[in-house]
């Protein structure tokens, strides 16, 4: 029977069959026997002795550290690029806004019995093309805009989810990944989505630079600014949207936010600004990466707490600096 | 030999089956919630060191597949020897009848997962890693077999007991924080009468909560079970409004002082004896 | 006037909203001229160089372009963002951006024109300064560059020199003369120092109210014109071969 | 092959065990109840028809309904009161900010041994604190501090409860208030607290515009504009706080942001925007609470959405208006 | 000068950061005086008015204030932000806050005075209309306007006709002589334009460069200070009792 993969043992008899009268018998003395040598709570706490001192080399030697690196360093290099644009545009919740619109598509996909993970893409484009609509600039800006999307998206979660029969709610969470158990696959998609936003960037770094800084007279000279904006914000938009597929939100909002602003704290030149950025983005994966597996830690919330520290090292230069 | 599980019961229940041959480590803490588990490197480092990989099935460890696929073990990949899905032999509650259609969703056509309350199940869940056990470690077949038993018959003897303390109460409702006690309800004889927040995350509504109020006013039903994570705020109020027993039960083995899985047990028994009395 | 047109207003209303500010503009504006704006505060001048610069579209009416027109534009307020850490010739060079293309980054010649605007402009010392810790005069003065730097087919100045000093002003207006003089280029100014528009615009137009009068500067800066517009005594006189509004 | 599928089939002895005989004698005949379903899952769908229709009367006459009535009309006026606030500030997500230190602060709690209420009210405090310093407003502006406390409190609470995952449970109980299972303790305790903030607001209105408006010409008046600022912070994370304890999140963060925005669209004086808002604030309370009961979805999610059609509606009048 | 003393400079440097701007100054000012500040870009006038505002404390030396003083300040840029929907009233009634005191709502004796305040800058009929929808010179206008009826100990002044049309800077600069004649405040003034400076202010600073000089208006503007201080050639004339400055 090839389609029954562990028949072929010859199992004991089914545990039901022991119907409660005949088994009722046997007496129970191993009670205190068993739970003497399986002190439950204790044995899954600590790490292994050889793994609290494992080397760089041998950290990094193993396949899927050197995936969450390669991924990592990606999302850092260039997130934190793109960060100077989100921080300077004052649109830091911009990735919290996306990853809802992205729970709201799966529960709209669970209704519509879809595929969760189509509604999640879907829906996350639907955010990222939303955001990118200039509403009514004078009187509602674009941080606001992420707000109420961000707080509608939650609402129709909750009501979406409410009417499906079977809400299991862990399902929100399905595009958010973990650096850790990044596939190949996805590493490489990533980096591939990245790339290309990148090189978007670096192509048209001087008309996205001047359409931010100053809008008026960029139209003015001919550019079309809500063209360029709109590309800008897209451009953002799935460059977030890959990267919480990749490492996950809290990873994904660290790395847009703080290394933008130490940079924004030392730098008086944007194009030093965004090199600067992007090394300071980097610099924690590896680090952030081995700390956590030598110490034991949740490597996402490791790297953010890095880069903090960057951060506030940033902020004691600039304050000896003036 | 190493053995991984995902959710401490499992892992409770692997170490009836090994004692000392085997370290067996949870991969989801004791009182956290196991549907959603941040992995770390370490989990990553002890899939792929495992000899043997147990868990729950039935979507309820979906976060586990990530990690192995990363931790690339062949010996414990889907298929192979060493993998145990816990659920596979258990006679599946809830599953949605009617087929798959569009407003049930695909995804929980496995039906209800928290399978292990049901003392019985428990026996199949050992079986199920028994006959791993035997796979990969062969040389030990016999301690196996005979912790086996020993496991078997202690859920036998214990069962009585259970069973006598709950047999007052059978026939009777209760409400639970959410859907999980099905296979326990079934086992005892006790009707799982309403939820606080059926859905977990999703608050209830103020007609759901009078709903369920009226109900457990006509049937005179005033037993309100929950597991030790959640928040007791509408447990308060059912308290509050119907008169409602509350009792607070172990989420996992190693919740509320809880060792082994028949500590837990005793704990849970308990709980419903107290709530319902 | 046979110069080639490039911008025509044809019966165009501009306002905001339900707010009309000019209503039914027509006239033509064509390579080579210089055309300066007059009018008491809120009468529509900026409105109408955002007329023509594109950036407000009449209500009513038409404004048309003859062809792609790159313009340079000093604004009257600024309208950039103070977080931006950019430095005054990464500013300048912004001019230079449209001229550079698409996929092309500006060069060293580029390079090298926004640093000899900045020395035009009298602030060649600046170059590597942030734009944002410049006093108003000099940040006036930088914009002044990077629309200068920019060889625009149209120069739209709105009060290009109200923040500036006596000499920056006088050496700003003569820089622009001498541009466009040599470029050819269609110059709009809005100034409210009369002196400016009399000494240097060919064509003057004059806004207030429903007031809209557009002609040679001989004709428009007359005491009796600019009295009943501003309710002020205006004496003109003429020093040393300068016109003088008093 | 179904059998295979299921394994209901009587297996066979296991490989080495010596099979217990006792066991495989009795047959197993539970394939047949195998398959029948508890239908768990049905009766908590459907509300009972006569709830379907209840009056308003009927579901105000409900205690609990009052209570979340009344905690939620005090949340609704001076939380869409205070948005106007947070929105023309642009921080508008300074709620989910200070909901983070709170939770820190439980992880925090829960490391040191202090009690999980105290160190979710003390690290909100913190966090408050935080959030009304003056950085380095030149380089870095409140929204991307905003931005940074989030990332960082998310970053440390999960580092703190690595060592200690007993923690998410007074994590969810702190931060998950819901509108109907408030309190009257608490339902006093926050209208106390609110109505605290709002007579404060209300006495210094003109102080708190003028400095938020017009920092420099303020100062310039005599006005420590610093101080004004702190009090301003500090008076909205107070409020946003206990809002969060009595009611939740999603709907602090709704009540914040978006009558706020829908009376900036249709208001012309900063007077009758902050009118209009807690008038906004307030009329989706009853209704949603109303509508959630007899429809059978979270109070909190139902009256965001309604708060989000009146938004669309002032979106439509000013577009009609102009 | 009988007058109280109201601020002193004692030896205070001015600056940014390490960057210094004023080094050294030390002067006084009193009540019923009246300061023109001249000096080209850049030479640090904005940051002296910061100064003596106290917005910017001195890095060496110090900058006394006698006792509490209240500013009325017309800054040089508006910082104000355009999402608050705040009416041209609602503005200039701030100016009354202060006066209105702590816990107390402008009344309407405050009303009125907000309304005559935008009367005598000319523009009575804005006062319902959005701060953000004015012109440019309307917005400095309604700014002046909140100055003046803040009723201050100070007023500062950093080229507040900078947008202004010539009528209503030749009103302005009567009310401010007016006002100041009236209520005996201490005007403080920068302007590019030196005829305002030499026409309206007692004592005038000249910055420039590491270069500073106060005194009376007479010995101050003179062709040779000025022509060192703008590298400009200036002629003073007397046109019907004026000074002009070309
Ligand atoms: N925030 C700042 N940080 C650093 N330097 C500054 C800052 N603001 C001004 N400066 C510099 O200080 C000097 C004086 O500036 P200030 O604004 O006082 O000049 P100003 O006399 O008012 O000039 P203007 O006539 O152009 O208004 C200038 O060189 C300017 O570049
Ligand atoms: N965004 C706007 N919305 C509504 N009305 C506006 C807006 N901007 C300007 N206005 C009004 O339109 C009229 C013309 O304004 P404009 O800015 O064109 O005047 P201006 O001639 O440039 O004045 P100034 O000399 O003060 O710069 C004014 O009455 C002004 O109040
Ligand atoms: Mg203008
Ligand atoms: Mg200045
Ligand atoms: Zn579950």
């Amino acid at each position: 029977m090839p389609v029954c993969v562990r028949a072929q043992a010859p199992p004991p008899p089914p545990p039901e069959a022991t119907a409660p009268e005949t088994t009722s018998a046997t007496p129970a003395p191993m009670a205190a026997t068993m739970t003497t040598d399986t002190p439950a709570a204790e044995h899954d706490e600590a790490l292994p002795e050889e793994l609290k001192h494992a080397s760089v080399a041998k950290v990094f030697g193993l396949d899927f550290m050197q995936r969450a690196l390669v991924a990592g360093v990606a999302v850092g290099l260039i997130g934190a690029y793109l960060g100077v644009f989100v921080v300077l545009r004052r649109v830091v919740f911009v990735g919290m806004a996306l990853a809802q619109f992205s729970s709201a598509g799966v529960a709209l996909g669970l209704l519509l019995g879809l595929a969760p993970l189509l509604g999640s893409i879907g829906m996350m484009l639907v955010g990222v093309f939303l955001l990118s609509l200039r509403w009514s600039p004078r009187k509602v800006r674009q941080d606001t805009v992420i707000g109420l999307g961000y707080v509608l998206a939650s609402a129709v979660t909750i009501l979406l989810l409410a009417k499906n029969p079977r809400g299991e709610t862990q399902l929100l969470d399905l595009l958010s990944g973990n650096i850790i158990t990044v596939t190949q696959a996805d590493t490489l998609l990533t980096i591939g989505a990245l790339a290309v936003v990148f090189v978007l960037h670096r192509l048209f770094a001087k008309e996205l630079l001047f359409v931010s800084f100053d809008p008026d007279t960029a139209q003015a000279a001919g550019y079309n600014t809500r063209l360029w904006e709109t590309l800008l914000t897209l451009s953002i938009g799935i460059a977030i949207a890959f990267s919480i597929h990749a490492v996950g939100i809290l990873l994904t909002f660290g790395t847009l936010v703080i290394p933008a602003v130490s940079a924004l704290l030392l730098t008086k030149r944007i194009s030093h600004t965004f090199t600067l950025a992007a090394v300071l983005g980097a610099i924690p994966i590896p680090l952030g990466l081995y700390l956590s597996f030598i110490w034991d830690f949740s490597p996402g919330a490791m790297i953010v707490a890095l880069s903090a520290v960057l951060l506030v090292v940033c902020g004691l230069l600039s304050k000896v600096r003036s | 030999m190493e053995i991984i599980t995902t959710t401490p019961e499992l892992a409770a229940i692997t170490r009836e089956l090994v004692g000392t041959l085997a370290s067996v480590t949870s991969l989801a803490k004791p009182e956290t919630n196991y549907h959603q588990v941040d992995a770390k490197p370490s989990d990553v480092v002890k899939v792929a060191r495992a000899d043997l990989f147990v868990r729950c099935g039935m979507d309820l460890d979906m976060w586990a597949d990530a990690l192995l696929g990363s931790s690339r073990n062949a010996k414990v990949q889907r298929g192979a020897p060493g993998y145990v899905d816990a659920s596979a032999r258990v006679r599946k509650l809830e599953v949605p009848t009617g087929g798959i259609n569009g407003a049930s969703g695909d995804v929980h056509a496995a039906g209800n997962p928290h399978f292990w309350f049901d003392p019985k199940d428990a026996v199949v869940v050992a079986y199920e890693i028994l006959l791993a056990l035997l796979a990969v470690d062969k040389a030990h077949g016999n301690t196996y077999n005979a912790n086996y038993k020993r496991f078997t018959d202690e859920i036998t003897a214990r069962l009585a007991g259970w069973e006598k303390t709950l047999a007052p109460f059978k026939g009777q409702g209760f409400v639970a924080y959410h859907d999980e006690w099905v296979y326990f309800a079934t086992r005892f004889g006790l009707n799982q009468f309403g939820f606080l927040e059926p859905k977990p995350g999703i608050p209830p509504s103020g007609g759901h909560v009078t709903d369920l109020i009226q109900r457990m006013k006509a049937s005179k039903v005033r037993a309100v079970v929950m597991g030790s994570i959640y928040s007791t705020k509408y447990a308060d109020l059912i308290a509050r409004e119907a008169g409602g027993k509350v009792a607070v039960v172990p989420y996992s083995v190693g919740g509320l002082g809880t060792r082994t899985y028949f500590e837990y047990l005793d704990a849970i028994v308990n709980g419903f004896a107290k709530a319902l009395r | 006037m046979e110069n080639t047109p490039l911008i025509t207003f044809d019966d165009a209303t501009l306002g905001y909203g339900r707010r009309v500010v000019l209503p039914s503009l027509t006239f033509g504006l064509s390579e080579g001229g210089y055309l300066g704006i007059v009018g008491p505060n809120g009468a529509g001048k900026t409105t109408l160089l955002k007329g023509i610069l594109g950036i407000l579209p009449p209500t009513a009416g038409k404004v048309t372009h003859h062809r792609p027109l790159t313009f340079g534009y000093v604004p009257q307020a600024q309208t950039t963002d103070d977080l931006f850490p950019i430095t005054v010739l990464e500013i300048v060079l912004m001019g230079r951006y449209r001229r550079a293309g698409l996929l092309k980054t500006p060069g060293s010649d580029d390079r090298a024109r926004a640093e000899r605007a900045l020395e035009q402009v009298g602030l060649p010392h600046l170059s590597t300064r942030l734009f944002r810790e410049l006093s108003g005069g000099q940040k006036q003065r930088v914009l002044m560059a990077r629309a200068l730097v920019s060889e625009p087919d149209v120069l739209v100045l709105d009060e290009p020199t109200s923040a500036m000093d006596i000499a920056a002003e006088s050496a700003t207006m003569e820089l622009i003369e001498r541009i466009h003089h040599e470029s050819r280029l269609l110059v709009v100014l809005v100034s409210h120092s009369l002196n400016i528009v009399a000494n240097h615009a060919q064509t003057v137009a004059i806004l207030g109210g429903a007031h809209f009068q557009i002609g040679p500067v001989e004709e428009i800066v007359q005491p009796d014109t600019l009295r009943g517009l501003f309710h002020y005594d205006f004496k003109i006189l003429e020093v040393e071969g300068r016109r003088l509004v008093l």
